[in-house]
């Protein structure tokens, strides 16, 4: 009766990294989407654990149920599938600042230590080493949905100790910083990557590994991290993912895969 | 009165040198086939405004008609960077782009303030970011109620609007469907519009409630079916997401776009003309011919 | 989640004496099952809110439910007076009606404002009338950019908002269709909110970019076919104008009105069994039974 | 060869009243209709000489063109017929605050002599004589339509030297007074009533009267409004009413009455 316990080598550090963000998502949430990582995964715990949590895109579908992954965030299986599909400026005005979304599901291209995102530019602003695409709806997603999630993949280029830029807000400075500019949600409750799932101090603000993928060390966490990163003492090992789980992903990104013919995503 | 026209016509008499344009599209519907219009015509000293700029910005801007971007994100969806409008930003190349950057919800309403013919949008935004740092056009006003402190910013009020719908009728009544972003609020906003169509239809057929633009509110109605290619017209074709990324090759290198653009634009009469030189040289699939 | 429940429960649990409650409609609609069950639970010390206040709300504002009203137009549509409204400003009976009055441009902005969390709606509006002097919150702001002046009203934000539309599927999903009016943002503006419909289906069959509320978003929905009586519901039945006729002579009499009121809707279960006595005292047509 | 002359017998003060009004609008002019005489005034002329004219109603119709005329400003005829309904917010800011409105076509309880409206109160304010419906969209129309038209019958009772309220913004106290309140629209261009045309004096704005319909004396129209009425030197007769006009106008009533089985109109 003993079954095989599965083993790192089962599935990738996206795959986990995947997975565990999906596994936030709790049934009914009202989750508005980001594209890319953060579709991926919220798609995920809809066809998985969370059939009814209502996915809500900016480009207006709200409710929406892909069949497959959307390559951008306006793509026509979103509008298709969705219980209706407002404009725009309808999103942002009466669903996100009207203040009905319990999470903000983001990605970034650099975090700080207080989980704020850049997604704006690397270098001056002014004179940019690059130019990235900008804030699109991050901004006020990140200041209005109740809590907000961010996914992306963990490296010191891309965790930084000072944002050259500060796209959307996360704690701000730490502390109360974030309460004290009067910004409404409660902001980033947790930030998962592919090493592990980091929450920020309840009181300090500040971002803490506290769950760790299998296989992977912390020293490794550490060298991926441009600041001297704190651990929980109540570290924990993430839980792997399911038999379910995964061949749910592998089954959505192959669908996807066959319908696009790629499976990046993007704004736009 | 929105009168059905050539395109070429209604750019030449619509678009002007120095005008602020707008070509709007929620990744649905983007009007591909007015961009290469304007850029045929030799647009000169134009500000873009657009939600999300994506390849047929990057193609204006790179051909150098623009003097200035007022936008809230700017990718090549699915695939990473706009390289000429990186260029333009990093490089100055081939002119200094000036820059009024904004969040989504930002541009949303300053669109709608201004098909409200309000000189400015209130929201809540902007908390925390350092967008206001860098952008003098994003104030503060209080409540005069509770005393709150909300983002203002200038309405968006283009000279020309310029969009793609799926039909109009042959009193120019235009319907649009699917994935709407912010295209009527653009095409209201605006002094002059052009919207480009799939069909020309006796009946619109629209369902109550749906999204339809009188003709007696547009400027001008163009037939150009398959005019949003690459980008899709839900109900017409999809997206073609090989042209998507073939354009990151092309993008990339100064010379590579030149040619690039002489060839598939400059060089065609028009938005058919393009689509036969791109079966030409990228096959007819990458033309999108097989769905269009 | 929207719970698919009896009416009478809904208004027992969500509507509270003190409240502030918008029954919405724009002729379209009209949600008076719902109203007559405000009536019969004798609710009290209601500030009711809407654009165009009608016999309904003529009827709750007679039987003493309410200490204030948010308005822009009240009229018996087609006909003339509300003769209880008008008793109640004029003649204080059956209790002094405080008033706080607008122009319809200021209600909808104002709900949309409410739909949209700002503390305030800022509009082009009220210039050379005498509203802003007998109503304080009709103040005005400057616009940061250009220094015009423009008017600004506090949000509408009801404890509970009521509409009524033509179907809602098992989950709780409405749609309406036809006439809006202002009845989308009157229950996003709202903390909690019912919605009657005519029917529940599987499938709302809903036309792209319908007008749809998400089950998720509302308080409760409860089946009332015909619960728009008098006024008309698209596709399911007529206004019954005679309805409208006859309710001038009863409402111009104090008497005249308690003893209809006690006899069409205190002594009747519910919306049926108001129906059901009107076909006997006004004759069926008067009752609306043969189109609803 | 020679046809009868029609004479005033041969039409009603309100048809010649509301055959006038509809001749005002020309064909393509968008129309913002208030109900009762300016939708039947609006509707006669679209099924007479103006079948281009584009009638846009505050409860969301745009392009109305009902069958019969609608007892109420929401009823379900306007929507079956518009090119596209909107919602009643999308009306007043999209579309009447937008700018673009040619002609508001109002009614009222009372104007005085430069044009302005009362349809709030009869008496005091805060102990009133008579409580009327209040101001419904007027107030907006009557600022931002590019020019208006007022339709009403004309009696001492309507036509007061000194409204009790002002609802709606005619030219205030005339002069420039309007111009420099800041009100967008050109204001009212004429009142039509059941004796004559008063048009605003082009300097002083005042209400004077430059048409009187056939059959009726300056003494009457006089003695109909409650100040000292000036009267153009050029004092027109109004055209009397064409067959075609006039058979439109008693269609449209007959079939309006067969429909609703009355035919007064009002808001709500």
């Amino acid at each position: 009766m003993a079954e095989a316990v599965p083993s790192s080598a089962d599935f990738s550090a996206t795959e986990i990294m995947t997975v565990a963000a999906s596994r936030l998502l709790h049934d009914g949430t009202v989750c508005f989407v980001g594209i890319g990582l953060p579709s991926t995964a919220a798609n995920l715990a809809r066809l998985t654990h969370a059939p009814e949590v209502v996915l809500i895109y900016e480009s207006g579908p709200i409710g929406a149920k892909p069949n497959v992954l959307p390559l951008s965030i306006g793509d026509g299986d979103l509008a298709l599938t969705a219980d209706t599909v407002v404009s725009t400026p309808e999103i942002f005005r009466y669903w996100l600042q009207g203040g009905r979304i319990d999470v903000g599901f983001l990605g970034a291209a650099q975090v700080d230590r207080f989980a704020n995102i850049n997604t704006t530019v690397i270098g001056a602003y002014d004179a940019p080493k690059v130019r990235l695409p900008g804030a699109g709806g991050a901004p006020e997603i990140a200041a209005q949905a109740k809590e907000v999630f961010i996914v992306l993949k963990q490296s010191r280029k891309a965790f930084v100790e000072k944002l050259p830029f500060i796209t959307s807000a996360g704690f701000l400075d730490g502390g109360d910083a974030r309460e004290k500019a009067g910004i409404p949600g409660g902001g980033p409750t947790a930030v998962i990557t592919d090493l592990g799932i980091l929450t920020p101090d309840p009181v300090t603000r500040e971002l803490t590994l506290t769950s760790i993928h299998p296989g992977v060390t912390v020293e490794q966490v550490k060298e991926a991290t441009g600041w001297d990163l704190r651990i929980s003492p109540d570290l924990k090992t993430t839980e792997i993912p399911d038999a379910a789980a995964l061949a749910a992903l592998r089954d959505l990104q192959a669908r996807t895969a066959r319908a696009h013919g790629q499976s990046a995503g993007g704004e736009g | 009165m929105a009168l059905i026209t050539p395109l070429r016509e209604a750019v030449s008499s619509l678009v002007r040198d120095g005008d602020t344009v707008a070509l709007e599209g929620f990744t649905h519907l983007i009007p591909h086939a007015a961009g290469h219009e304007i850029i045929r015509q030799a647009k000169k000293d134009l500000t873009l405004v657009r939600m999300t700029p994506d390849l047929i910005y990057d193609q204006i801007i790179g051909m150098g008609g623009v003097r200035k971007l007022i936008f809230s994100w700017g990718g090549n969806p699915g695939v990473g960077s706009l390289h000429r409008f990186r260029d333009a930003v990093e490089g100055g190349w081939p002119r200094r782009l000036e820059i009024e950057e904004h969040s989504h919800a930002g541009m949303a309403n300053a669109y709608v303030a201004g098909a409200s013919n309000l000189p400015f949008a209130l929201l809540r935004g902007y908390t925390g970011s350092d967008l206001p740092k860098v952008n003098p056009n994003i104030r503060f006003v209080e409540c005069p109620f509770t005393g709150e402190r909300l983002a203002a910013i200038p309405s968006v009020r283009p000279d020309v609007t310029v969009i793609h719908a799926q039909k109009a009728d042959r009193r120019g009544n235009v319907l649009l469907w699917g994935i709407l972003g912010v295209q009527k609020e653009a095409v209201l906003a605006a002094k002059r519009s052009i919207v480009t169509v799939e069909e020309i239809v006796d009946d619109l057929e629209a369902p109550p409630n749906a999204c339809v633009l009188p003709g007696w509110a547009l400027s001008a109605v163009c037939h150009e079916p398959g005019g949003a290619y690459p980008s899709y017209a839900q109900g017409y074709y999809e997206r073609d997401n090989r042209f998507y990324k073939d354009w990151d090759p092309v993008a990339r290198s100064r010379d590579g776009f030149r040619d690039w653009m002489k060839r598939h634009v400059l060089d065609t009469e028009d938005f058919a003309g393009f689509r036969r030189v791109l079966a030409e040289t990228a096959g007819p699939k990458a033309a999108g011919q097989e769905v269009a």
